[in-house]
C-alpha cells in the first residue's frame, strides 16, 4: 500500500499540538521542510527534542511552535551560539531538559528497543545527573558497581529525511547516518521525506542500505532539498552563507519574524522556497558525482 | 608577547598537535582539534586516525569540515557508523586515546563548565551544553584543551562541572572508576599547563615570549608553577606552512 | 601497517589454548578454515561460544580442542542433529553454557559496548534463568518493574570472516549480519578472513558499507572460500550435500576420525582443501552474479 | 486417516497458513513455517511480510532456504539488519505480529520444552535449545506452533520450560507482564487445539477423517475439548499446486 502523500497532508494527520516531535539527523539530513511546514501550519506547544536543535528548532521556537525543547548541544554548527532558543531559557520563556549525546541516544535506543532503560557507564561529571531525574543508577548485580541508566524516549512523531525510499517506504541512507533509524523505531508515528522515491527494485537490489522498513512509516513524502539550509551527501552541500546569514537575522526578534514570513508564511510549501532560492543558490549548493564501487549479492 | 607570522590560534594548534602520538585515535571536533589533528597526521603523526562523534571513522576531509557533521568527513573516510555506535563500539569500550574538550569554564583542578554561567535554572549565560563532552572526558584514555587564556575562563571553581576532570583531586576521579586518565593537558595561548600529582592545574611550559606574571593575571586562582618549568618552541615554517597553504587556507580558524 | 599474514600465522600467533574462541557468523560466513586450521595446530581446553555451534564446533569438539561450548541453538541447521556436541554433552563429556540467541547476543552487544551488563524485557520462560547464573534480575528504577540482565562477553579471540577487506582490516560484509561486528569489538584480539583483499581505495569508495575498522583487527588473512561447506553472499552457495553427507560421517567416531584425517589433518592449509573437493563441487556451489545499484556519495 | 493426495505436513501447512491475517508480520523459521507463510501470500494474505530471525527483512526468497543463513533470503529482500537488532528493534520492540514455535515437547498449558528431555544437568536427550523461541514467546503479539501429533511431544508437563506458554494458566502469563498474548493456536496431523480461557489447551477442529479419540490416544493428558468442535476443511486443489509446483516441488518438505 502506497504511503505516498504531500507534506501539507502528512503533518496535518501526524503532528498535533502538544506533540513530542523528534526531528532527526545528526547536522546532516536535517528536516527543515517539515519544520517549515509545521510553522506554517501553526502547531502548538510541541515539544522538540534533538541532539543538536540546531536552526530547524530556532526557527520553530522563534514561530511559537514550542513549549519544551529536549537536546544535548545548543548550538548554529560551525557558526556560534543558537540566539532564539538560548534568549528563551535565558528569559525562562520555554522549559528544557538536558543531556549529553550519548545519554540522549541511549534514551532513543530504549525506546527504539522497546526498554524500560538502557546503562551507561558513570562518567564522574556530577551536575547534569543532579538536575535532570532522568538519569538514575543501579547496581550492577555481577559486580556490585553503579551504573548510570536512563529511561526510553518514545517521540508521537519522529521526521525522518533519507536519500531514497520507495513509496512503502521502505528508506535507504549513507553519510552520516546519526539517529535516524533509532528515531524511526523509538517514535509511535514516522514522517519520511525522501530526495527521490525509487521503485521498490531499487530499494532490493540493495538490501543491506535500507535502514528503515517501510512498515514502521506512516507517510511518504517527496521533498528534493529538504534539508536545506543543511547537507544531504551525494545530493547538495550545506548554505554555509544562510547559516551565516541566520547568525545576523537571529539577533532580533524583527528580523527573525520578516525572515519567517517571507520564506514560511509567504510560502505553498517547499519547492516554491527552493525556488526563491535562487540560481545562484542552487549552483552553489551543487555537488560533483562520487560512485560507490558496486557489490554482487548474487542470485541464490 | 607573539612573533607576528603567528596568531594565537595556531600557536595553540601547533603546540596541541605536538601533543598527539602516532597511532592515537583520536575523537576529534570540528575547528581548532580538527586542524591540530591534520597538522600532526602531516608531520610526526602519520598514522593519527581521526574518529568524528558523528560516526565517522579515519576521516580524509578534502577541505575544513563546516560542521561536525560534513559530508566531507565521509568521502573516502574508511567507515561510518551511527550515533549510538560511535559512543558505545569506540568511545565507551576504551578504544579512543585521545579526546579533545572545550568549554567557558576551566577550574583549578580541570574541571569544564560548558553548560551555564550562573544558576543552572536561572542561567545568567546559557552555553550550549555537553555534546559528545561528558562521555569523552571520562572514557577517552587522554584529554586535552585548548583555550585562550582569560581570567574568566579559569575560575577557581567551575559553576556547573558539565564533564569531570579531577573533580575534588586526583583521589577523587580516580575512586569515582572511570576509566580514561582525565585532562593530560591544557594548551592556551600564553602557557601549558598540565595536572600535577594531585589533578591540580600546574604551568609546566610558557610560550616564546610568555612571563609568568601574564598567565597568573589571567588565571583566576594562584596558579602553581611546576619546578621543571620549561618553554615551547616556536611553530616552525613546515607547521606554519602546512596550516597556512594546505588546512585552513582561507584563514577561518587559524586568524 | 599491513596486518596481512596466513592463516597458520594468525592462529599461531592469537589463539592459545584454553582461550575462550568466538567464531562468527550466523549460518553464513562461518569461518570453517579457520576452525580447521586450530585442529591442525592442536589447541586444547578451548571454549567455543556461538550461538550456532554448527558443523565447525562440531568439527572442533570431535578433534578434541574444546573443555567447554556456549551457545543459544544446537542443531545442523536445515537437517537436524549436531550429533558429536550433543553426544559429548550427553555423556558428560563437554561443559556447555547456554542461552536464548536474543541473550547470546546481548552478551556480545554489552562486550562489545564496554558495559557491565545489557537488559532485556522478562520473557516468562523460568527455565533457563535457573540453570544458567548469569540471568540476574535488577529493579527498573522508573517503573519498579523485575528487568533482566545478562554480563558482558570478551571472547580472548573473534574470528570473523568477511567478503572483502584492505590489508589494513577495514572490513566489509553484505548479505546476513549476523553478530559479526559485536563479536570483533567484544574480542581482545582478532583474527580476520576474507574473500577477497581489495585496495583501501575500494573500501573508502563506500564507508558506509564497512562494518569493522582495522584498527581493531590483529590479523587479516586472504581465505578464499573460507566459509565453505556454509554460504557467503555473492561469492557461493552453500554445500548443501556436505551438510547431509556430515549427518552420516558424524554418526560414528569412526567416521569423524576418518574425516577430519582425510580433510584437516593431512592437508596444508584451506587453498589444498578447496582443490581436494573437485571441479564439481566448485561449479555446483558457483553463484550467478547480482550487483547492487550504485549510490552517489558526493564530491564534498 | 488421511486423503492420499495430500501428505500430514501438508495438512499442517495448509491450516496453519489459514491462520494468518493479511498484513501480518511474521517471524519466520526454515521449514514448515516458512512454507506456510508463503502459502498464504500466495492465497488470502498477499500483504504478510516475513522477518527472519538471522535479520532479513521482506524477503522474497527464489528457493526454498537451505538454512535460516541462506542468502536467497537476503537477494531482493527489502532490508538486512545484524542478528541483535532483529531480536530488539524489531521483536522486543513490538513490531512483530506473528511469530512460529516448534518444540519437542508441548504441555497442557502450551509451555514448550526445546532443551532437554529428562534432568538438564544430565540429560536423556540434548536438544537443540532456544534459539530465538524463548523471546518469541514471549514478544510477538500471537504464536503458533506446528507439531505432528503423539503422545511423547504432548506430556502433561514439560521436563523444562524453553518458552513460556500460559505456565501454570493464563493468569499466571498475564501477571508475568510479557507483552505477547503467547501461544494461539496448535496445529498437527490430526487437529487444532487452541487456549481456553484459562489457557490450557482444547481441542477446537478435527481434520478430516480424525475422530476424537486419535486424538486423546496421542496426548500425554485428559485433552478438553471444545463445545464448538469444527472440523477442518480439507487442502484445496489451489493450495496443494502452490505447495507442489511453487513452493517445495522436490518435495523436501512437504513428503
Amino acid at each position: 500500500m502506497s504511503k505516498l502523500c504531500s507534506l501539507k497532508e502528512a503533518v496535518a494527520e501526524y503532528v498535533s499540538d502538544g506533540d513530542l516531535v523528534y526531528a532527526a539527523g545528526f547536522t546532516h539530513l536535517i528536516p527543515f521542510a517539515v519544520g517549515h511546514e509545521i510553522i506554517r501550519q501553526g502547531r502548538r506547544d510541541l515539544t522538540l527534542a534533538r541532539a543538536t536543535p540546531d536552526l530547524i528548532y530556532d526557527q520553530m521556537v522563534a514561530a511559537g511552535c514550542a513549549r519544551k525543547i529536549i537536546f544535548s548541544y545548543l548550538g548554529n554548527p560551525g557558526v556560534g551560539s543558537l540566539r532564539i532558543v538560548r534568549s528563551a531559557i535565558e528569559a525562562g520563556e520555554l522549559e528544557w531538559e538536558e543531556y549529553s549525546h550519548y545519554s540522549m541516544i541511549t534514551r532513543l535506543s530504549a525506546g527504539a528497543s522497546g526498554l524500560p532503560f538502557m546503562p551507561m557507564n558513570l562518567t564522574a561529571a556530577p551536575d547534569l545527573e543532579k538536575v535532570n531525574p532522568n538519569f538514575r543508577r543501579v547496581t550492577d548485580p555481577f559486580t556490585g558497581k553503579e551504573v548510570m541508566v536512563v529511561p526510553p524516549i518514545n517521540p508521537d512523531v519522529a521526521v525522518v529525511h533519507v536519500q531514497r525510499a520507495d513509496k512503502f517506504g521502505n528508506a535507504q541512507i549513507w553519510g552520516i547516518l546519526g539517529e535516524q533509524k533509532e528515531a524511526a523505531f523509538a517514535a509511535k508515528k514516522v514522517i519520511l521525506t525522501a530526495e527521490e522515491i525509487v521503485e521498490e527494485t531499487v530499494i532490493r537490489s540493495d538490501p543491506n542500505r535500507t535502514l528503515i522498513p517501510g512498515f514502521i512509516v506512516d507517510a511518504v513524502c517527496h521533498v528534493p532539498y529538504c534539508a536545506h539550509p543543511s547537507y544531504t551527501q551525494g545530493y547538495y552541500d550545506r548554505d554555509n552563507t544562510f547559516y551565516l546569514q541566520w547568525d545576523e537575522i537571529s539577533k532580533t526578534t524583527e528580523g527573525v519574524l520578516q525572515w519567517l514570513q517571507e520564506y514560511v508564511y509567504d510560502l505553498q510549501d517547499h519547492a516554491q522556497y527552493w525556488q526563491k532560492l535562487g540560481e545562484e543558490t542552487h549552483q552553489r549548493l551543487k555537488v560533483k558525482e562520487k560512485l560507490s564501487s558496486p557489490i554482487n549479492y548474487g542470485e541464490f | 608577547m607573539s612573533n607576528p607570522t603567528y596568531s594565537k590560534t595556531e600557536l595553540m594548534i601547533v603546540n596541541a598537535a605536538r601533543l598527539l602520538q602516532d597511532g592515537d585515535l583520536v575523537f576529534v571536533g570540528v575547528g581548532a582539534p580538527n586542524l591540530a589533528c591534520n597538522l600532526a597526521r602531516r608531520t610526526h603523526a602519520p598514522n593519527l586516525m581521526m574518529v568524528y562523534e558523528a560516526g565517522v571513522i579515519g576521516a580524509q576531509p578534502a577541505r575544513l569540515p563546516l560542521s561536525i557533521g560534513d559530508p566531507t568527513l565521509v568521502s573516502g573516510a574508511t567507515a561510518v557508523c551511527s550515533m549510538y555506535e560511535v559512543f558505545s563500539l569506540y568511545l565507551q569500550r576504551g578504544n579512543v586515546d585521545v579526546g579533545f574538550l572545550g568549554g567557558a569554564q576551566i577550574d583549578r583542578f580541570c574541571n569544564i563548565n560548558a553548560t551555564v554561567i550562573g544558576d543552572y535554572q536561572h542561567p545568567k549565560v546559557r552555553l550550549p551544553g555537553s555534546g559528545g563532552s561528558m562521555e569523552i572526558a571520562a572514557w577517552a584514555n587522554r584529554c586535552y584543551i585548548m583555550t585562550p587564556h582569560h581570567k574568566r575562563r579559569f575560575p577557581e571553581k567551575v559553576d556547573f562541572c558539565t564533564s569531570a576532570g579531577f573533580l575534588s583531586g586526583r583521589a577523587e576521579r580516580e575512586k569515582s572508576g572511570v576509566r580514561g586518565k582525565g585532562p593530560q593537558a591544557v594548551v592556551t595561548n600564553l602557557a601549558i599547563m598540565k595536572p600535577d600529582i594531585n589533578g591540580e592545574l600546574e604551568v609546566t611550559a610558557l610560550h616564546p615570549g610568555v612571563e609568568l606574571n601574564e598567565v597568573q593575571e589571567n588565571t583566576g586562582w594562584q596558579i602553581k608553577v611546576s619546578s621543571q618549568l620549561e618553554r615551547t618552541l616556536p611553530p616552525t615554517e613546515e607547521e606554519l606552512h602546512i596550516l597556512h597553504v594546505e588546512l585552513d587556507p582561507t584563514g577561518i580558524y587559524v586568524n
